[in-house]
């Protein structure tokens, strides 16, 4: 198991969890290519196959964060090559949007990323997924149950409300 | 909970995901998960014997979903969800859990993450099969006619067999005559025999061929529709000629007071008129007015072509025409666009007159070629007396491309015998290694260095006029490496000929776009398989043959010609395909009409309905890219088989292990009131 | 005992509006107080929380509970209410999702102590008091409740049995819900008393295929009447929000708000806007994207105005520091935007 | 003009202060032309050229760093340009390096800290001064300065080996860029073959021998090509070239009379100024007859051949696609 903490202390044993979302055409064949090519990378990803980025919903997104992912890594085939045209841009506008909103509720944009690769890229995937897993590793552990629990002091502490 | 009963299986792929992942330990932890009734694991779940496994299950035990861990779905899902319905389960409440390419083979170095990811893909992998739903699958009639696109060697190939099994054939060409860069060789290694006198016939057989329809000079704009039934409109470009009166008696192109060079045919080495016919043996034999070197379309006069045409029919006005036809499937044979040697300038090309590309050399060579045949320098007159031959120009280098074009070694062999036949002078092939791989190739080289020719193994590191020893002056100095006796060597020249590479055409990604198939790295179209399905591709009713998949040579373009042929036969010979149900699908009851969806269906499949304030997919256009689904704002599209309920559950599902316990949005369990 | 059921209204974390939407229903009140044993309802009637604690479980046939849990206070109350209340309804937008008290949610309660009594400019308070929850006075010790870190919504506190949208809900609604419960014709427990569509089903505006290059705010323009507002570009949550007020604020050119909170099943309306505006952005490279997104200021402002402490995420994130949690600083994340800073 | 906004970090370099004087004025008459500003770094040191990398790689990497450290301090934009070849591959390197490098980022820095100095590997962009020209400035606001058309000059442009490569933007084998400028000032641009060949280097110090026929083919080429004059941006090369060349001359038997100049002083001429305030005359080879050339009418026959051949074939076009009759 990879130490993580070498890049944030407050990973202690544990490792980042990245949530994937593949297109079909493009990316999830990378995913495979990466697999046949045995081009190694970190056990951090958890991906979910999806026939178009457009089908991208920032639901599933916010979903991911808040059942305790780390991250969310949204891949695409490269803008102008989209097997449904133009899914991607759109996915593109959606994940824009999306950083801007989550940056106000305190989600750093790295969390949040959209990347590309060709069905060919069994490379850049693998590079991908290596630099998300760093930046999410230097950021730490996102742990968003964390922020659902309650901390309201008992009145007896004495401390302001 | 779900009542399902679903049925995990956990593959071993030989050693592939059990030699990384601990398979027992991940089928008996599946065994533990909620509504998981079968948990098993097996040496190679692909095998007869594990699909038996599935169907006996699904009966015996009355699994209502099944999970296959294992490899990619873009591997074994169809096998799979054949045994599923073998056993009487539809097969779209199969789930595929990829634990080999996305777990087992990244992740070699760490076998404990490895494990512990692939149960967390199977977790995932479980919760979503319990909220797949029955789908059945679209059927449609094939329709049988083929269009063919790109009418070189391996277009004409796979359209003569189409057309001979008694299907219609729309070929399509770009140039205004079909034959490709084949039609401009002289000789085809390693027989030599001429390259005219094996294509025309076949020329000939398509343009005389009742099944096949011929439009040259013509390009697809737009591609619609699915396997069996696309539709295609091409603009057939206005050729300026009629061809219902062209005789193709040369009339015009004779009168043509307008010379330009020849780009394309004569790769810039000869001239043709403003109208002209590629070349003698063109099909169809019509020539065209290139408009933009016509003197008349420049300034309005001149006319010659149409005082002398005997039959009338030079058509000055005649325009562009756009058909739309409908076919069942798809040959992209569009080939190769040769690499431009100015991008390597310390070779001189363009600068250097005596630097000559290989396809100039074929068309210098070509008895029918601008120098009728002869061998001789820029200035047309003298014969060189030494020849240098650079392999590998844009080719194997990683400024340029890093393929090696596959046909260049044998070309330059080509070239070195021509030479020799024609000059007597002294050939220096310059080559990195020499890649003489297929029948007979060998012994060809083999007779090549018999017949004297120099071969120096390094790579040309540059061409120059400056000459710096005794005996370079006036000549072309080749400066190389000879790695062989390990020195550097200037070897003066009086000509050299560089063997340029092979290059996906300049639009291949346009084009690839167009028809929605994929690209290479190097932008060669991509195939299915690169082993096992070598001329599909990832959009089903699309094939490629030929060097617009890759670098190849005649032989292997034919062949991949007629295997797309045969592939298309099988299909016809089906009769009907299956389409996959997914789709789109819009609660007509729930929806607002805030028009949001409206303009993102790239295939227009959204139509509002006024009178009722709705909008409405049309599910023969809706291809189920879900980008609709994503964007309701009241979420009242669905996305069959990929529903919002399915991605959720399989986000939970992956997350099994950081979620919270017992996390739940809304409570709404109340006491009885 | 009264044969008339009894019927109890609370008023928690909020504006106190929908107190007087229930009375918005005019001359049907009249029926309320005839059908209706009103046993508790702090804002109208001199009932004291002890009275409610000594009622038997389940006593309560119907309670009205509006407001956000924002204090220990408003969850003691919650949860005693619950107890004594054989159906408990969500009355309104802050108690079914936070409404405009859980914009708390993008701060903490230090920030929040901080800003109301330190550096508000309308505060002058030089010796720096803050509120405490225990106060020695020569008379004894006052307490105060405890005032939370993060806005619930009251279903995250209590199960609750049904939902009245709005801010404040819209009078034919309360009226629908209260002959729903006369009349003892209740649908499904936990279902919303509403509209299934969104607010275009009832906004008479024509609406075209979108496609925005910028946006607007309402000072910017002066939209055409009879277009939709979207459009136009004026930002409207319209097309995410449930229907049921008939379209109010579009009628009179100002883009929904989005107080009657997302459509049925949906449980993030910030992200069905998020998905629904940048589908219909008209840009295609990122810079192209980031210039119209700039015209867009504090969007998680606008998308989750009234639904952010029922979100997914329900609240900015918060950090730990010394073992004490508050929440990251806007100023911490680097961001695209330097207008989303406040 | 790009966000440097005219205002650069300038590091002249040994050179500019002893043999490249010529180089040096110029370059600031060039500048004041083009409204750049050049912040001298105070108190810089040697770049490290010569061998000492070979030598020793930590006190050299240091060394220039310390440069680095304190051309950040200079006030500006970020950018740091040097004229000489030399300096700027030796800049660049150390600041690509420590980029790329921790350990050495380390290393480096705790040197640096004896010196209460601290770089931030790159922060800085190091560029050649022939970049900066070209790309912020741009050939056409360049254009709009010339005054006096260098028409009639035959110049043989030299680039040297040390500001091609690695990742420079410019073709590694065949760069061009110094053929757009002079060609931007109205000179008539030579085919230089060798124009990326070595000049000799230290060469002449270690084997004069190989030095000098290093030297005499770049200048051989560049007779047979009919050059006026070879310009330069380097005062490795422009030294080699200029001092060696009576050397050249006996030690092959031949003739050669090529002055050699910085692109800078050209610039100048072309801008309207005076030899004189460009340092004109420090030259080994005059370069007098060069510039009398200008104004000069190009005589047709140089440059294309009367009648076309109509036997010849046709020759591919330079510049894109399409061929030129030849």
């Amino acid at each position: 198991m990879a130490d993580y903490s070498q890049f944030n202390p407050a990973w202690g044993d544990r490792a980042p969890v990245i949530i994937g979302f593949l297109c079909n055409w493009c990316s999830y064949r990378a995913a495979d290519l990466a697999g046949t090519s045995r081009f190694g990378y970190p056990a951090t990803l958890r991906d979910i196959r999806i026939m178009c980025t457009g089908r991208l919903d920032p639901t599933f997104v916010v979903k991911a964060l808040r059942e305790g992912a780390d991250g969310v890594l949204v891949m695409g085939c490269h803008p102008g090559q989209c097997h449904y045209e133009e899914g991607n841009y759109k996915a593109m506008r959606r994940i824009a949007l999306l950083q801007r909103t989550l940056a106000q509720l305190g989600v750093h944009p790295d969390r949040v990323q959209l990347a590309w690769a060709s069905a060919a890229q069994g490379g850049i995937f693998t590079e991908t997924v290596k630099e998300m897993t760093e930046k999410v590793a230097r950021l730490g552990p996102m742990q968003w149950r964390d922020n659902l629990e309650e901390t309201a002091p008992h009145q007896e502490e004495g401390v302001p409300l | 909970m779900s009542e399902e009963k679903v049925g995990v299986y956990v593959c071993h792929c030989g050693h592939n995901i059990a030699g990384t992942v601990n398979v027992e330990e991940v089928s008996e932890w599946a065994g533990q998960l909620p509504n998981v009734a079968v948990a098993k694991d097996y040496k190679f779940m692909c095998s007869s014997l594990g699909q038996e496994m599935v169907e006996e299950d699904i009966k015996k035990e009355g699994l209502t979903r099944v999970v296959v861990a294992a490899c990619s779905p873009h591997m074994h899902e169809p096998t799979f969800r054949g045994a599923c319905q073998r056993a009487g389960m539809n097969p779209y409440l199969f789930e595929m859990a990829n634990i080999r390419e996305h777990a087992s083979w990244v992740h070699q170095d760490d076998k404990p993450a490895a494990t512990e990811k692939a149960k967390a893909i199977i977790s995932g992998a479980v919760r979503r099969s319990l909220e797949l739903a029955p789908l059945e699958p679209f059927r449609a009639p094939i329709n049988k006619t083929t269009l063919v696109v790109g009418g070189g060697i391996a277009g004409i190939n796979a359209a003569l067999e189409i057309a001979g099994a008694g299907y219609k054939v729309l070929l399509v060409e770009r140039e205004p005559s079909i034959g490709g860069h084949m039609a401009q060789f002289d000789k085809t290694f390693p027989t030599l025999d001429c390259a005219a006198c094996i294509l025309t016939p076949k020329m000939f057989d398509v343009g005389n061929s009742p099944n096949i329809e011929l439009l040259t000079y013509s390009e697809v704009e737009q591609v619609d529709g699915y396997v069996g039934n696309f539709t295609v409109r091409i603009r057939k470009r206005a050729r300026k000629i009629d061809t219902t009166l062209c005789t193709g008696c040369g009339d015009c192109w004779e009168r043509c007071p307008a010379k330009v060079i020849d780009d394309v045919y004569e790769s810039g080495l000869g001239y043709r008129t403003a109208v002209y016919r590629p070349f003698p043996q063109a099909v169809p034999k019509y020539p065209v007015i290139d408009t933009e070197s016509c003197i008349y379309f420049k300034n309005g006069r001149c006319k010659a072509c149409e005082k002398f045409c005997p039959t009338g029919a030079i058509k000055f006005d005649q325009e562009d025409e756009v058909v739309v036809v409908n076919v069942g499937n798809i040959v992209l044979a569009t080939g190769y666009d040769v690499f431009d040697a100015r991008r390597i300038p310390a070779y001189g090309y363009g600068r250097l007159a005596n630097v000559f590309t290989s396809m100039e050399f074929e068309r210098m060579t070509n008895a029918s070629g601008p120098t009728d045949g002869k061998v001789v320098l820029r200035d047309g007159v003298t014969a060189p007396e030494t020849v240098a031959i650079i392999h590998c120009v844009g080719s194997r280098d990683k400024n340029t491309n890093v393929y090696c074009s596959a046909t260049c070694c044998m070309a330059a062999l080509k070239f070195a015998h021509l030479v020799k036949e024609k000059t007597n002078a002294q050939v220096y092939n310059f080559y990195i290694d020499m890649r003489t791989a297929f029948k007979d190739y060998e012994l060809f080289y083999t007779r090549l260095l018999e017949e004297g020719t120099h071969f120096i193994r390094g790579r040309a590191a540059e061409v120059t006029d400056a000459a710096r020893l005794p005996g370079e002056e006036g000549k072309l100095i080749v400066q190389a490496e000879d790695t062989l006796i390990g020195k550097q060597r200037r070897v003066p020249v009086d000509m050299v000929i560089l063997m340029v590479a092979m290059e996906p055409r300049a639009d291949a990604s346009e084009v690839a776009h167009r028809f929605g198939i994929g690209c290479s790295d190097a932008g060669f179209f991509t195939e299915r398989h690169p082993k096992l399905d070598p001329v599909a591709t990832m959009t089903e009713g699309i094939f490629i043959a030929g060097t617009c998949q890759g670098p190849k040579d005649i032989p292997a373009s034919v062949s991949q010609g007629e295997a797309t042929a045969a592939r298309v036969l099988g299909l016809i010979g089906k009769g009907e395909v299956q389409i996959e149900p997914v789709r789109a699908q819009i609660d007509e009851d729930r929806c607002s009409g805030c028009r949001i969806c409206n303009n993102l269906c790239p295939y227009n499949a959204i139509d509002f309905i006024a009178e009722k304030g709705v909008s409405r997919v049309n599910p023969a256009q809706c291809k189920g890219c879900g980008t609709c689904v994503a964007a309701c704002p009241s979420q009242v599209i669905t996305g069959q088989h990929y529903t919002y309920d399915s991605i959720m559950s399989q986000i939970e599902g992956l997350l099994y292990d950081v979620r919270s316990p017992n996390e739940k949005v809304r409570v709404v369990e109340m006491e009885p009131a | 005992m009264s044969a008339k059921p009894k019927l109890a209204v609370y008023w928690a974390s909020s504006c106190g509006g929908c107190e007087i939407a229930i009375l918005a229903i005019h001359e049907k009140i009249l029926d309320v107080a005839a059908a209706f044993d009103l046993v508790f309802w702090p804002c109208v009637l001199d009932f004291k929380k002890a009275d409610v604690a000594a009622m038997a479980d389940g006593e309560i046939d119907v309670t009205l509970f509006n407001g956000a849990i924002r204090t220990e206070e408003n969850a003691e109350m919650a949860h005693l209410l619950r107890k004594k209340s054989k159906v408990l309804v969500a009355y309104g937008s802050c108690a079914m999702e936070g409404c405009i008290p859980g914009l708390a949610n993008f701060a903490d309660r230090k920030h929040m102590m901080q800003y109301i009594y330190h550096d508000a400019p309308t505060v002058d308070n030089p010796e720096g008091v803050e509120p405490q929850p225990q106060t020695t006075v020569p008379e004894g010790t006052l307490t105060l409740p405890a005032y939370w870190d993060t806005v619930k919504t009251l279903d995250q506190v209590v199960p609750v049995d049904y939902y009245l949208p709005g801010c404040p809900p819209e009078a034919k609604w309360t009226q629908a819900a209260v002959e729903a419960i006369m009349s003892g014709q209740l649908p499904p427990p936990g279902s919303v008393i509403g509209m299934d569509v969104t607010v275009c089903d009832e906004c008479p505006r024509e609406r075209e295929e979108k496609k925005i290059k910028r946006f607007y705010r309402p000072q910017e323009i002066i939209p055409d009447p009879n277009k939709c507002l979207l459009d136009q570009g004026l930002l409207c949550m319209g097309i995410a929000t449930r229907a049921g007020c008939g379209a109010l604020c579009p009628s009179v050119n100002m883009g929904c708000r989005g107080c009657y909170g997302p459509n049925v099943d949906v449980v993030d309306g910030g992200a069905r806007m998020i998905s629904a505006i940048g589908s219909v952005i008209d840009a295609k490279t990122p810079e192209e994207i980031d210039a119209v997104l700039d015209t867009l200021p504090d969007p998680a402002g606008y998308f989750y105005r009234f639904g952010l402490a029922h979100s997914m995420l329900r609240r900015t994130a918060l950090v730990r520091e010394n073992g004490d949690r508050r929440a990251q600083p806007l100023e911490e994340v680097p961001h695209l935007d330097p207008k989303l800073k406040t | 003009m790009t966000a440097s906004n005219g205002a650069y970090v300038y590091y002249p370099g040994c050179s500019l202060q002893a043999s490249a004087h010529a180089y040096d004025i110029s370059t600031k008459r060039v500048a004041e032309r083009l409204n750049l500003t050049f912040n001298e770094i105070d108190d810089w040191n040697c770049c490290g050229a010569t061998e000492f990398f070979s030598i020793n790689a930590l006190p050299a990497y240091s060394l220039v760093a310390r440069n680095l450290a304190l051309a950040a301090q200079t006030g500006g934009a970020p950018e740091l340009v040097a004229p000489c070849s030399a300096c700027y591959l030796n800049l660049r390197k150390t600041n690509d390096y420590m980029a790329k490098y921790k350990k050495l980022n380390q290393q480096v820095n705790q040197a640096l800290a004896a010196g209460n100095l601290h770089y931030n590997a790159g922060s800085l962009r190091v560029r050649h001064l022939l970049d900066i020209v070209v790309q912020d400035v741009g050939y056409e606001k360049i254009g709009a300065e010339v005054t006096r058309s260098l028409q009639g000059m035959r110049v043989a442009p030299y680039y040297g080996c040390l500001i091609v490569r690695p990742d420079t933007g410019y073709n590694t084998e065949y760069p061009t860029h110094l053929d757009k400028l002079m060609t931007t000032l109205g000179a008539t641009v030579i085919d230089f073959p060798m124009k990326t060949h070595c000049c000799g280097g230290h060469m002449t110090q270690i084997s004069e021998a190989v030095a000098y026929e290093l030297i005499r083919r770049i200048l051989k080429n560049a007779a047979d090509y009919g050059a006026d004059a070879i310009v330069t941006l380097c005062p490795m090369c422009q030294l080699n070239l200029d001092v060696y060349q009576g050397q050249v001359n006996r030690t092959f038997g031949t003739d050669f009379n090529i002055p050699i100049l910085y692109f800078t002083q050209l610039m100048g001429i072309a801008f309207g100024m005076t030899p004189q305030e460009l340092g004109f005359g420090s030259e080994v080879v005059s370069a007098d007859r060069a510039l009398a050339q200008i104004g000069r009418e190009e005589p047709e026959e140089r440059e294309r051949p009367k009648r076309k051949d109509k036997q010849a074939l046709p020759m591919p076009a330079l510049n894109g696609g399409g061929r030129s009759e030849s």
